[in-house]
């Protein structure tokens, strides 16, 4: 039972309400579109996904209000014999997830407005943002692979969504390319750790492993595999290639719901998956993973930023700032080397991808203004775009100063506690990863503003007129900019609450 | 019984196949193959450890495998169909529309 | 909650600003700027602090203290309070602030409101600067001053508008990046010992001397390493050469209000840093390398006073002069004495007055004249008596004319550095830095002789006349203060020794 | 106790010995194969065309021995010493390929099937996986020679056996697995194994004036019984399904180029496989190789004689329907009714359990 | 028992050994008069025209694709009847056996109306409804 706030108790099943509600969602859209296959109303499938994904979004606020399976409250929910499991952390990603969900369903109205097939777009968003919510509550490298395809089969899609558009289409090949790949060798992986284990549950795993490990070399194969795995997905060095391609190719929603949402579902399965089933004193004799994550992140972080500062292309850019931040958030499993306060690390790391959510969507949805408006995509393009549009403007501004770590969003705060978080590690490894943040943050700034720059600064090179002020993208660019503003005052509101479901998992 | 090392043997050079090929493929379609190839390998695996561990984990686990690299090869074909109606080519290094 | 009334005030101010039409935008925003002015003034009336706000003893006014986030080992708090050294300082930033949205009426005339709104956002982060008493609450508004700056600078500048904002964007936020890292050596080295950011308990931790070892260093080498790193953010804010390339062309291609504020309020942020970290908190160190920091002081007098001299460009001569009066303020912080460090800090304010009135009468010249080259013009004071009065008077209270606020600042500045004991041959310290105030003299007096006097000169194709009241008014108001500065010191400068008369002593061995 | 078995018995040896044992099979396989290519050479060359004619009101092949009945001789003969043309441009080893693959899988599915009186080659768990599995291994076959024929008619035709298949294939194996509902298992097994599929339907279902009804699953679940035989006319390309072929539309389909022994090889492909249908309806739906009186073989032979005999019935009786009908009856129809089948028939063995 | 794979591969090999001994005796029989008029591939007695390998109806493809899916929900089908009475006779619940495959085929219809309402299933399309769907 749930015990909610309220007097009432609901079955545990409703644990899961957020991903059946997604679900539900995804379902409705194809018979909404069944009806009328050629009706052309977008606003009512718009509607439907805004308000799936929104009640699924209330519904995880909710539970994490009420304190639905945390510590206070009784501990983790498991559910069909502990193959999912509802905690702190799935709630706590389920929400990023819901909430990057709506804001792309709202943006997308105006998007997709006068293209075919738009009730599959939004099914498909739901689908894959279901896949996310169940990976998030993963608590077996079974589930964690079918939830890690249900939100990566419908991405493909999505990417290649424009299939007229050569870009959209080759971003969506390159994607799927690499994601068969790593699928196939996180399936390897999957294989080996059972090899090794002879169960597949996280928890079992590692009791089995505890035991005793017979083949360190077949175990040690395995958990890299699976560690590229979630790379792929979390666009993490070594499966990082996609990501330029696809975040620049696919229609901008997409790359901003792929480059938050799908982004922080990597990282809660790894999270989950490392800490759980590969705890490092269980497998210390057979690979030092904190290691291998300290060099990707490393080697992420600084991939992406100095590949980042040398584009042209702002959603390029972004694209490559993404990856970057991948190599932020990896600093959380980095650090878990036992002196540091684990717990504290993780959470840092959560809260990176909760604010992270919002200022990137944020910031792709404000390219995807820029494309409905039928401006270029280089910087110079930009040039004087405050002129004729300063809130959303404004807004962007607000995204990427607090992608760059400026405190004028909540990316100040959530990189300060990663920075925290390796000075509490206090090793050699994880002072290196506190400079390599420092000079990375530093050189993001560079870049970001150069797009600050263009948008406020320079003066138009070629005359064009924003004939129009789309309501979805707007609504969505400004919301997205007024929670990561409040993230700053507010921060305290979500830091408790990631730093008690990280200290669950331990 | 069969030793448990040559499944593992029979499954690796399974896998490294498609790894092969799919490093020197150029066509979309074999690149498939080869992904095939390998998600084969890990079922193999599975099954092979299904048996010497005396659970059914790795058996179900393979037959989601199964299900998860059809849909695979479903999304597969539709954006090689759409490549291909894009660049009348299934040659995965032709389209450079953008920088790599 | 008088601090937060004035934060909150000014950012709801910037929104509404925002939204007004173009045409409004400025005088919407004076008036509405008047309401700090009014506040801030009140609370320096009922003022009631003791002490310096961040040691043993001290008790600030107005504090307020509410727990904002807890991240790890630290609470992280709402912490805001004046003392002695913050109110003077709030006071000069809504006065200068006011006074630049008047004198932005003439030469801003696109997208006003933006502006105004960007102004006021500016002025809410500046007074929280100086209020907050939480290091994180405290770096948040100093990095929230930086951004609209840049716009600043960037949007309504001069011709190299954009390479100055990116400069001053550049050295500026590499500057905080390093104090910020250097700052958090010092935390991780107080490990345990501390479970806020709260400045206070950081300062009386370091005070107890609960630093330990960070990395393998030890104590010693972290403050010693922190203290540069804080050097290095402050002095590139300061600016202290050789840190301080950005400045001249930030000012020069800033529009004149926005000189203004940067002048006034932004480089006081540098220094007032300088006195709470490195000098207070870190005053052991600072005395140990007393000498590296006077030969600092005494180079950026120096060497920005003949940097001045040898500029064209009105703007560019107060803005040299502006880094040659900071090294006062540096020279008077190092002595560690109750003049030298108290005249420091009422040169602060004093500075931040006269440097806003050279700017602004440069400014009013520039609106009719639109030069700045001294080779271009001469006999301003035919066209522009009341200007070029109000520039006269302003020259000589750079110059450390008695009865006005910079000759008071002065002369206790070089009476605290003459008698340090921190200082190694403090006198002959002061005698050079003394010697500035001739070089000064010497620019000034070429810069007003040929532009003011003489016969007319300036070829236009219209006429110049007199400067409109709204460009001449702010002048007055800023003369009028410096005077009464200069006459009664002690409305300031009481207050500043009682805050900074610990900090002496800490300098003198009382501390750790 | 299969087929394998009891001739490893018969010669004394191990059948634990994997080598001893594939001896026996192969013996116990040849027994097989020789026993359906008997029949399919009855059914192909003869009654086939008798059936017709009888039909058509004709008189077919009478001239050569007994009922014209050497006229199988005679046909294999004619058909063996032909010239094999090779086409231009095929695409050599698929085309060689197609009529091994589609004459040799055919086969293959007789492996698990129990004939009656211990004729049964193996007789593993999953056996009705197993037989649906190698069953559809024919459409391979039939795409491989429409494609490499280089013909368009072949093209066409291999495209459309395949989307047959396929459409069929679902409701086909949906239907069968709601006959594993009832039985709770997949092994096929035979009539004296009592948790098998066809060793459960020995149970008596009712007694009607004394004579006891065997609970054949035809009997149980007649729904289900006809979507079966509907699928698998379908699935063997016989009239009304016969799309793929279609001699007035498309000459030949996917056999247009094939010549001499590659012929006879997709001819008896196709019957092998009208023959595995029938021997999976008789096994999973009419009791496997039961009935009174007759020995099982008998009975076996009799059932997949008699679904033969309704696919020629079909192939006369019934319109060719179109291959967009044929896909829409496929997809909205079959699909459809055996999605409804299985729930429903689960609904019910849940209820009577 | 043998091994019952054991006597499957031996089928396997037999049905292989057939087909090929039925080839290796019509190779010794048969004559070979190789001639080029002969080898062109049948269109009615028309000399071929154009390749074969042309592109044909997309619906091919679109069968294809959903045969895919349900096929493979088969796959998952399978091990549920198996063991969906003895559960039911070991005392499980109806709706805890029953319920789970209801929602899993009812997402499955869900797909199959989808597909349905689309013109997946459907091989001729209407000109006038081709037109409408270009239109939007």
């Amino acid at each position: 039972m749930i015990p909610l706030q309220t007097s009432n108790t609901l079955p545990d099943w409703a644990a899961l309400a957020p991903a059946i509600i997604l679900a539900v969602t995804a379902l409705a859209l194809f018979l909404i579109d069944s009806i009328d296959p050629n009706d052309e109303s977008p606003s009512m499938l718009a509607g439907v996904a805004t308000l799936g994904s929104v009640l699924a979004m209330v519904v995880t606020g909710w539970y994490l209000v009420a304190g639905t399976g945390m510590p206070r409250t009784g501990g983790a929910i498991e559910l069909f014999s502990g193959q999912l499991v509802v905690d702190g952390m799935s709630l706590f990603f389920t929400f990023i997830f819901t909430s990057v969900t709506a804001l792309v369903c709202v943006a997308s109205y105006d998007y997709l407005s006068g293209r075919p097939n738009q009730a599959e777009y939004y099914a498909l968003v739901l689908l894959a943002a279901t896949g996310m919510s169940v990976m998030a509550s993963a608590n077996s490298l079974a589930t964690a692979f079918v939830a890690l395809e249900l939100s990566s089969l419908p991405s493909y899609g999505l990417v290649a969504y424009l299939k007229n558009d050569r870009g959209s289409v080759e971003a969506g090949l390159k994607y799927f390319l690499i994601g068969a790949v790593s699928s196939a060798v996180l399936a390897y992986g999957i294989s080996l750790v059972y090899a090794s284990a002879g169960v597949l549950e996280l928890a079992a795993i590692a009791e089995a492993l505890g035991a005793g490990i017979d083949n360190t070399g077949v175990l040690g194969v395995g958990i890299l595999m699976v560690a590229g795995g979630f790379a792929f997905k979390t666009a993490s060095v070594p499966f990082h290639f996609w990501a330029p391609e696809a975040y620049e190719g696919a229609p901008a929603p997409v790359s901003g719901f792929l480059s938050s949402a799908s982004k922080a579902a990597g990282f809660v399965l790894a999270f989950r998956v490392f800490v759980t089933a590969f705890p490092l004193d269980v497998v210390a004799g057979t690979i030092d993973w904190a290691l291998a994550f300290t060099v990707l992140a490393l080697v992420t972080m600084t991939l992406g930023n100095f590949a980042a500062a040398t584009q042209d292309k702002v959603k390029r850019m972004l694209a490559y700032s993404s990856i970057g931040h991948a190599g932020y958030a990896l600093i959380g499993i980095a650090v878990l080397t036992g002196t540091a306060d684990q717990s504290y690390a993780l959470g840092a790391s959560m809260l990176h991808l909760f604010v992270y959510g919002f200022m990137n969507t944020g910031a792709f949805l404000f390219v995807a203004l820029v494309e409905y408006w039928g401006v270029g995509r280089t910087f110079e393009d930009y040039n004087g775009l405050a002129k004729q549009a300063p809130v959303a403007c404004f807004a962007m501004t607000i995204f990427l100063f607090s992608l760059a770590g400026l405190p004028i969003g909540g990316g100040a705060l959530s990189k300060w506690a990663l920075l925290s978080a390796t000075a509490s590690a206090a090793t050699l490894s994880a002072y290196l990863l506190a400079a390599a943040l420092i000079v990375n943050s530093a050189l993001s700034l560079f870049y970001y503003s150069r797009v600050v720059k263009a948008m406020w600064i320079e003066d138009p090179a070629g005359d064009f007129e924003v004939s129009s002020y789309p309501t979805g993208l707007y609504a969505a660019v400004v919301g997205a900019a007024i929670v990561t503003f409040l993230l700053l005052p507010a921060f305290g509101v979500v830091s408790g609450t990631a730093f008690d479901a990280a200290a669950a998992l331990f | 019984m069969v030793p448990a090392e040559y499944y593992l043997l029979l499954s690796a050079a399974m896998f490294c196949i498609g790894l092969f090929g799919i490093l020197t493929r150029r066509n979309a379609l074999l690149f498939l193959m080869s992904v095939e190839l390998m998600l084969n390998a890990a079922s193999i695996n599975l099954v092979a450890f299904s048996l010497q561990w005396g659970n059914l984990t790795g058996q179900v686990f393979t037959l989601f495998l199964m299900a998860l690299a059809a849909a695979e090869v479903a999304i597969g074909i539709g954006i090689i169909l759409v490549l291909y109606r894009n660049f009348a080519d299934i040659d995965v290094t032709k389209p450079t529309t953008m920088r790599w | 909650m008088l601090v937060e009334l004035l934060i909150v005030f000014a950012l709801m101010a910037a929104g509404l600003v925002f939204l007004v039409p173009d045409e409004y935008a400025g005088q919407f925003a004076a008036v509405l700027s008047l309401v700090p002015v009014g506040v801030s003034l009140w609370m320096y009336s009922v003022f009631d602090g003791t002490g310096n706000a961040l040691l043993e003893g001290g008790q600030p006014a107005f504090e307020t203290l509410a727990n904002w986030i807890t991240l790890g080992p630290y609470a992280i708090s709402w912490h805001v309070g004046l003392d002695g050294v913050s109110m003077p300082l709030v006071v000069l930033t809504t006065l200068l602030t006011t006074l630049a949205i008047v004198s932005a009426w003439t030469p801003i005339e696109e997208r006003e409101s933006q502006f105004y709104g960007l102004v006021l956002f500016m002025q809410a982060a500046l007074i929280g600067v100086f209020a907050a008493l939480d290091f994180l609450l405290w770096f948040v508004f100093w990095e929230a001053v930086l951004v609209p700056m840049y716009f600043l600078i960037g949007v309504w500048g001069g011709p190299r508008r954009k390479y100055a904002a990116i400069k001053f964007f550049v050295y500026t936020n590499i500057a905080s990046l390093v104090l910020f890292v250097g700052f958090f050596t010092l935390v991780f080295g107080l490990g345990d010992s501390i479970s806020t950011l709260g400045l206070p308990a950081i300062a009386q931790a370091l005070e107890a001397g609960q630093l330990g070892s960070v990395a393998g260093f030890g104590p010693g080498t972290v403050k010693l390493a922190a203290f540069a790193a804080l050097f290095f953010g402050f002095a590139v804010k300061v600016p202290v050469v050789p840190f301080h390339t950005w400045l001249p062309d930030a000012h020069v291609e800033a529009p004149t209000p926005v000189s203004v504020l940067l002048a006034g309020v932004l480089l006081k942020m540098g220094t007032y840093a300088l006195l709470r970290f490195n000098f207070t908190m870190l005053a052991d160190v600072a005395r140990a390398n007393a000498t590296l920091i006077a030969i600092f002081a005494v180079v950026s007098v120096i060497y920005g006073a003949l940097l001045a001299l040898a500029q064209q460009d009105l703007k560019r001569i107060v803005a040299y002069s502006s880094i040659s009066s900071m090294g006062y303020v540096i020279l008077g912080l190092i002595a560690f004495t109750p003049h030298g460090v108290g005249g420091a800090t009422f040169q602060m304010v004093s500075h931040g007055l006269i440097s806003g009135l050279m700017f602004m009468a440069v400014g009013v010249i520039y609106n009719e004249t639109h030069t700045r080259m001294i080779g271009d013009m001469s006999g301003m004071a035919d066209r522009m008596p009341v200007t070029a009065g109000v520039f006269v008077a302003a020259a000589f209270g750079y110059m450390g004319l008695p009865l006005m606020s910079g000759f008071a600042a002065e002369v206790l500045v070089f009476m605290g550095a003459f008698q340090s004991t921190v200082i190694p041959a403090a006198p002959l310290f002061t005698a050079i830095a003394m010697f500035g105030i001739v070089i000064v003299a010497g620019y000034l007096l070429r810069a007003m002789q040929k532009t003011l006097f003489g016969p007319f000169r300036l070829e236009t194709d219209y006429d110049i006349g007199r400067a409109p009241l709204q460009d001449v008014a702010p002048l007055f108001v800023l003369l009028a203060l410096v005077i009464a500065l200069g006459v009664a010191p002690d409305l300031f400068y009481r207050m500043i020794q009682d805050a900074v008369f610990e900090v002496t002593a800490l300098g003198l061995g009382g501390g750790a | 106790m299969t087929l394998s078995d009891t001739i490893a018995g018969l010669l004394g040896l191990n059948a634990d010995d994997p080598l001893h044992f594939f001896v026996a099979a192969i013996l116990a396989s040849a027994i097989v194969g020789t026993f359906m290519l008997v029949n399919v050479a009855i059914a192909g060359p003869w009654a086939k065309r008798k059936i017709t004619a009888a039909f058509t009101d004709r008189i077919a092949v009478n001239r050569i021995g007994p009922f014209g009945l050497m006229v199988i001789v005679a046909d294999a003969v004619r058909l063996l010493s032909k010239e094999l043309i090779v086409p231009e441009k095929v695409d050599r080893p698929a085309w060689d390929l197609a009529p091994l693959l589609i004459a040799g899988s055919a086969l293959l599915g007789f492996a698990v099937i129990p004939m009656g009186n211990g004729i049964q080659v193996a007789d593993p768990e999953v056996g009705l996986a197993y037989v649906f599995a190698v069953a559809s291994l024919a459409s391979v076959g039939l795409v491989m020679a429409g494609y490499a024929s280089n013909n368009k008619y072949s093209m066409l035709g291999g495209l459309r056996a395949v989307a047959q298949n396929l459409a069929y294939e679902i409701p086909l194996v949906l239907t069968g697995v709601s006959v594993v509902l009832f039985a709770g298992t997949l092994q096929l097994g035979n009539v004296d194994a009592a948790n098998t599929i066809v060793g459960a339907q020995q149970a008596t279902l009712a007694t009607i004036g004394g004579i006891a009804i065997p609970s054949w699953y035809a009997f149980v679940n007649p729904f289900a019984f006809v979507l079966f035989l509907v699928a698998n006319l379908a699935e063997v390309g016989r009239n009304p399904f016969d799309t793929p072929e279609a001699p007035t539309e498309i000459v030949a389909g996917y056999q247009t180029e094939y010549s001499s022994v590659y012929f006879v090889l997709m001819y008896l492909g196709e019957f092998i496989h009208i023959f595995l249908g029938g021997a999976i309806v008789a096994t999973i739906f009419l009791g496997g190789p039961a009935g009174p009186v007759l020995p099982g073989i008998v009975w076996f032979l009799i059932k997949i004689w008699a679904v033969f005999l309704f696919t020629q019935w079909a192939r006369s009786a019934l319109p060719r329907v179109r291959i967009d009908q044929l896909i829409e009856i496929g997809w909205k129809g079959m699909l459809v009714l055996s999605f409804a089948n299985l729930i429903l028939t689960a609904i019910i063995v849940g209820v009577v359990v | 028992m043998g091994n019952p794979w054991i006597a499957i591969g031996a089928l396997a090999l037999v049905g292989l050994l057939i087909p090929v001994g039925m080839m290796v005796i019509s190779k010794l029989l048969r004559p070979s008069v190789p001639e080029q008029g002969k080898r062109s591939t049948y269109e009615s007695g028309e000399v071929p025209t154009g390749d074969t390998r042309i592109r044909f109806n997309i619906q091919y493809y679109m069968v294809a694709l959903l045969f895919v899916i349900f096929d493979i929900e088969t796959v998952l089908i399978f091990p549920w009847t198996v063991i969906y009475r003895s559960a039911l006779e070991n005392g499980v619940g109806l709706t805890r056996v029953l319920a789970p495959m209801l929602v899993f085929v009812g997402i499955l219809v869900v797909g199959l109306g989808w597909a349905w309402r689309n013109g997946a299933v459907k091989w001729v399309r209407s000109p006038r409804a081709e037109k409408r769907k270009d239109a939007r």
